[in-house]
């Protein structure tokens, strides 16, 4: 992408920038009114382009197949609308039934969901011995499944971590605390990235870098 | 504290101060690039290997899902601009779509990253950009069985009836792999009701915080592949052998990188003498 | 196996035994039986943490995070257990004489909030004493970061308590708690924000830990029963696992081959 | 009668997925609706939120002027989008919105959520300590992963990147496992409860207060 120039484009570039700079015055310096104008606006247009998307999607799945003629389109087109009851005190009785649907295709799906790949493959995986033949994959291979039986066992809720328990659910703790350490750097890499993009922003409209 | 040593200082340095330090040095390493060479790891070089070797063949079609906003491109986009060239190559078409309400810049940001791969594609008939979809998981369990009713219409407002790639796809069965790249669930979405009820191959491009819990996932088998933030974009770009943005990158990623680890041992170092002393 | 879908009979099975369990100790739970809860530090340390703010004279500061929508499927239950820990903190705080604020984003929870808090106030005989100031409601994710750093550099809470449904604010809350030396309770079960509550506080309840102090302080038999129900489907986990593993180390894939059925 | 519209759009589910190899007209269809409903249903929290800056602005509330500014900048994104929508199907043919949505939404969506990444950077540096055994191996995981995740990590010593991609590949592994199973039998548990009328709260916004 080359740097802009037509003068909209240009004047939109700087706002983007000024935008920014408004945005990260408060980590950097404080609280401030640049701050809370940018603020605002980011929170009104987001709000506007979700209705407008969303506007489009209900015209697209809903509206049109009905006008099309498929006339059983009116009943969620009704049950949705009726969820708005919920902003009117007396009727917000009316609102438990849209939510019920919801409530019952997001149980269902996701029960009958979650047990083959997060419980039954992840078990699979862990008995599955390495095709591997070196000592490492083995020690891998133990560590992965010792670890996992420690870890379920230090959330067994209704038996206190003593006796027998103790030591399992000790190192099942110490598994446990690895993998948060792994994803508290996974996560440097993810914030960073985002800080990155952005100070490369920063130097590309003041054409410090090229665009 | 008037007493304050210097141990006492490593662990109080104001926060203000690393912010700045920490915007600089994200800042000058794209003025003095390095530029140091990048390890492929396997998960990414899987995922390569997924779309370009036995699991495609011309004319299958591939799933994109954009399951992230211009907040994430940084980390997302460099993935999928390697994934859609190299599928373009292989013959493949593919179906976009997206559950970012921001996902025609995203789709017009793939568009001029991989401008030269897409000029040579009809839309239509090579791809299609079906635009946002919402109703969570219940949308992509439908989108597996009857895609038409998620999607009567692309982002364009075409008729998918009208779409000759569309008249191809209807359902799990049509599809021959799925990319998800997500800074959400969706991923997770394709993950119990494609992969695991039908077994749709299934590969992640994820953001670096969702690799933690994504790589169980891909060591079971579920994905075929797993890249994972904008160290696997610039993995991914090492492998078609075209730096981009994310290659771009690595040069702040290793200043900040090295930063933070730095502050950690400073803090550490002023914590574990000052617990002595006591 | 006909009937049931090839690949997908395990998970039936799974299913099945999940549901009859629970049911089995909710049945249980009814007719008087108490399951109890394991110790749970975090919840042990909360006397501690708002004796700590009685002795500073500072208040003590509850939040919820903003993730948990009460008709979320998992969210919604974090709030739940969260408002559950809020009851034990209030009465906790009456009984110390200590001010207690509750920083909510949640509009759909807010009336629960505050029939929770009053609730604890007149257990403990001092309804006349409950104000509903103590409650502070933020709209949006960017009001509530703001809002909530702004309370803590301001009132300067002894003890902080951040149970629930977070999402990237945890980390800039639990942060600004840290800064004005807080002692703080995390807990959540969004393994997203889990490492940055577990890096900044003092305790902290992981994942269903947070289910468990809730279920643990309502006392709500059919809450302790699905808990002891899940935790026989754990032993049952763990019985496979271990079972599985030694004959998988042997080459035998029987266990693996049953699973993927 | 709420409890039994749940358990039997629960129940097509589950049917669906476990006796049907293709899908089932009726789940699909129910489905279906289930989408359409929560489309029509997220106009509902920007409605809420509309409704308080309106009120703030109307009533002088401390900073109504940003509330005011909340409304003009709303008002004029919803209705060149829409404008936009009607005239061509799609939103961004209308130049006003395109404008704002390529360059104002674009910088300012970049640049909120980036901001983590400075207070990633204060809480690594002020709670990253080693306290006990337990924080330590997650400092000492945490810094791997950091370093290995970066190409220099190599350059400083070539163990790093081994080490590095073993706790991101292994050492992790049993951790993020469990997480994931006490997750499923949370949803589970939590699906069960509420489908037996156990669980308060749940419908709360229409159900009893």
């Amino acid at each position: 992408m080359a740097y802009p120039t037509g003068t909209f484009e240009l004047i939109g570039l700087w706002i983007g920038w000024l935008l920014m700079l408004m945005i990260y015055s408060y980590p950097l310096y404080k609280e401030n009114l640049a701050y809370r104008f940018a603020e605002h606006i980011f929170i009104a247009i987001f709000l506007a382009i979700n209705l407008v998307v969303n506007f489009g999607n209900v015209m697209k799945i809903c509206i049109t197949p009905l006008l099309g003629g498929d006339f059983l389109m009116i009943v969620p087109l009704i049950i949705g609308i009726s969820i708005y009851t919920m902003l009117m005190p007396n009727y917000r009785w009316v609102s438990r039934y849209p939510v019920a649907i919801l409530v019952g295709a997001g149980f269902g799906l996701g029960m009958r969901g979650v047990i083959k790949p997060s419980i039954l493959d992840a078990i699979v995986s862990t008995i599955t011995r390495p095709t591997d033949i070196g000592a490492m994959a083995w020690i891998n291979f133990l560590y992965i499944a010792v670890g996992l039986i420690c870890s379920v066992l230090y959330f067994l809720l209704t038996y206190e971590h003593t006796g027998t328990l103790q030591t399992p659910t000790r190192i099942g703790r110490l598994f446990i605390m690895i993998g948060l350490g792994a994803y508290f750097g996974n996560t440097v890499l993810f914030r960073f990235t985002m800080l990155t993009g952005r100070a490369q922003f920063f130097l590309q409209v003041l054409k410090i870098i090229p665009m | 504290m008037s007493g304050q040593n210097i141990f006492d200082k490593l662990q109080n340095i104001d926060r203000k101060v690393f912010y700045w330090v920490l915007f600089i040095t994200l800042c000058v390493p794209f003025m003095f690039p390095l530029a140091l060479p990048i390890k492929v790891v396997k998960n990414t070089s899987d995922l390569y290997d997924g779309v370009t070797g036995a699991n495609i063949e011309p004319g299958d079609i591939a799933l994109i899902n954009f399951g992230y906003g211009v907040s994430a491109w940084s980390e997302c986009a460099p993935g999928i601009a390697v994934c859609t060239k190299a599928l373009f190559r292989e013959g493949a078409r593919i179906v976009f779509m997206g559950s970012h309400y921001d996902v025609e810049l995203t789709y017009n940001k793939l568009r001029s990253d991989a401008a030269a791969d897409f000029a040579g594609k009809t839309y239509g008939e090579d791809y299609v950009f079906l635009g946002y979809f919402t109703g969570g998981e219940s949308a992509i369990a439908q989108l597996a069985t009857d895609a038409w009713t998620v999607y009567p219409e692309d982002h364009f407002r075409t008729k998918v009836s009208d779409i000759p790639l569309m008249k191809d796809f209807h359902g799990w069965e049509d599809i021959a792999l799925v990319l998800s790249s997500d800074t959400g669930d969706v991923g997770s979405y394709f993950l119990r009701q494609w992969q695991g009820a039908h077994g749709t191959l299934l590969a992640e491009i994820g953001i670096a915080m969702n690799g933690s819990t994504d790589y169980p996932y891909y060591l079971a088998g579920n994905y075929f592949g797993l890249s994972i933030g904008s160290r696997g974009g610039a993995e991914l770009e090492v492998l078609i052998g075209e730096p981009g943005e994310a290659t771009t990158s690595m040069d702040s990623i290793n200043a900040s990188h090295i930063l933070i680890v730095i502050a950690v041992i400073l803090a550490n170092v002023g914590y574990i003498v000052q617990r002595r002393k006591a | 196996m006909a009937i049931i879908v090839t690949g997908r009979v395990m998970t039936f099975i799974l299913l099945i035994l999940t549901f009859a369990a629970m049911y089995y100790y909710m049945n249980l739970g009814k007719k008087g039986k108490i399951f109890k809860i394991r110790t749970l530090p975090a919840i042990q340390a909360i006397p501690e943490a708002v004796g700590r703010a009685a002795e500073m004279g500072q208040p003590v500061m509850w939040t919820p995070g903003i993730a948990g929508g009460l008709n979320d499927a998992t969210q919604g239950p974090q709030t739940l257990a969260a408002i559950s820990i809020l009851e034990y903190v209030t009465e906790e705080c009456v009984k110390a004489g200590v001010k207690i604020a509750a920083l909510c984003p949640l509009p759909d929870a807010l009336p629960l909030v505050e029939e929770t808090m009053r609730t604890a106030y007149t257990a403990q005989g001092k309804p006349e004493e409950f104000n509903d100031e103590f409650i502070r409601f933020f709209s949006g994710q960017s009001a509530y970061m703001t809002g909530t750093l702004g309370y803590l550099q301001r009132e300067r809470p002894a003890s902080t308590i951040l149970v629930g449904g977070f999402y990237y604010e945890a980390v800039i809350i639990a942060e600004g708690g840290n800064t004005i030396g807080a002692m703080q309770i995390g807990g959540t079960n969004n393994t997203h924000q889990m490492p940055f509550l577990v890096a900044t506080c003092d305790y902290m309840l992981l994942a269903e830990e947070l289910y468990a102090a809730g279920a643990a302080i309502s006392g709500n038999p059919d809450a302790l029963g699905s808990i002891k129900g899940e935790d026989m489907i754990k032993f049952l986990i763990v019985a496979i696992t271990g079972v599985g593993f030694l004959l998988g180390a042997a080459g035998i894939t029987f266990i693996a081959d049953l699973l993927g059925m | 009668m709420v409890f039994a519209i749940t358990g039997i759009v629960t129940v097509l589910m589950f049917v669906e997925y476990f006796f049907f190899p293709q899908d089932w007209i009726v789940a699909s269809t129910v489905r279906n609706w289930s989408v359409i409903i929560l489309n029509i249903s997220l106009g509902l929290g920007a409605v809420r939120l509309i409704m308080q800056h309106v009120m703030g602005t109307q009533r002088r509330r401390e900073n109504w002027q940003f509330s005011a500014l909340f409304l003009v900048a709303f008002v004029i994104m919803l209705f060149t989008g829409l404008a936009g929508y009607l005239s061509t199907g799609v939103a961004t043919s209308n130049s006003v919105y395109n404008w704002l949505f390529n360059h104002v939404y674009t910088a300012l969506g970049a640049t909120t959520y980036a901001i983590t990444g400075f207070y990633i950077f204060s809480a690594a540096y002020r709670a990253f300590r080693a306290r006990n055994v337990d924080a330590s191996l997650m400092l000492i995981a945490g810094c791997f992963v950091i370093l290995s995740n970066a190409p220099v990590g190599e350059v400083i010593w070539s163990g790093i990147p081994a080490i590095g991609e073993w706790f991101r590949f292994v050492g992790q592994v049993p951790g993020m496992r469990v997480f994931g199973i006490v997750g499923a039998l949370g949803t589970i548990a939590y699906g069960f409860r509420a489908l037996l009328g156990k669980e308060r709260g749940f419908y709360a916004g229409g159900a009893e207060d």
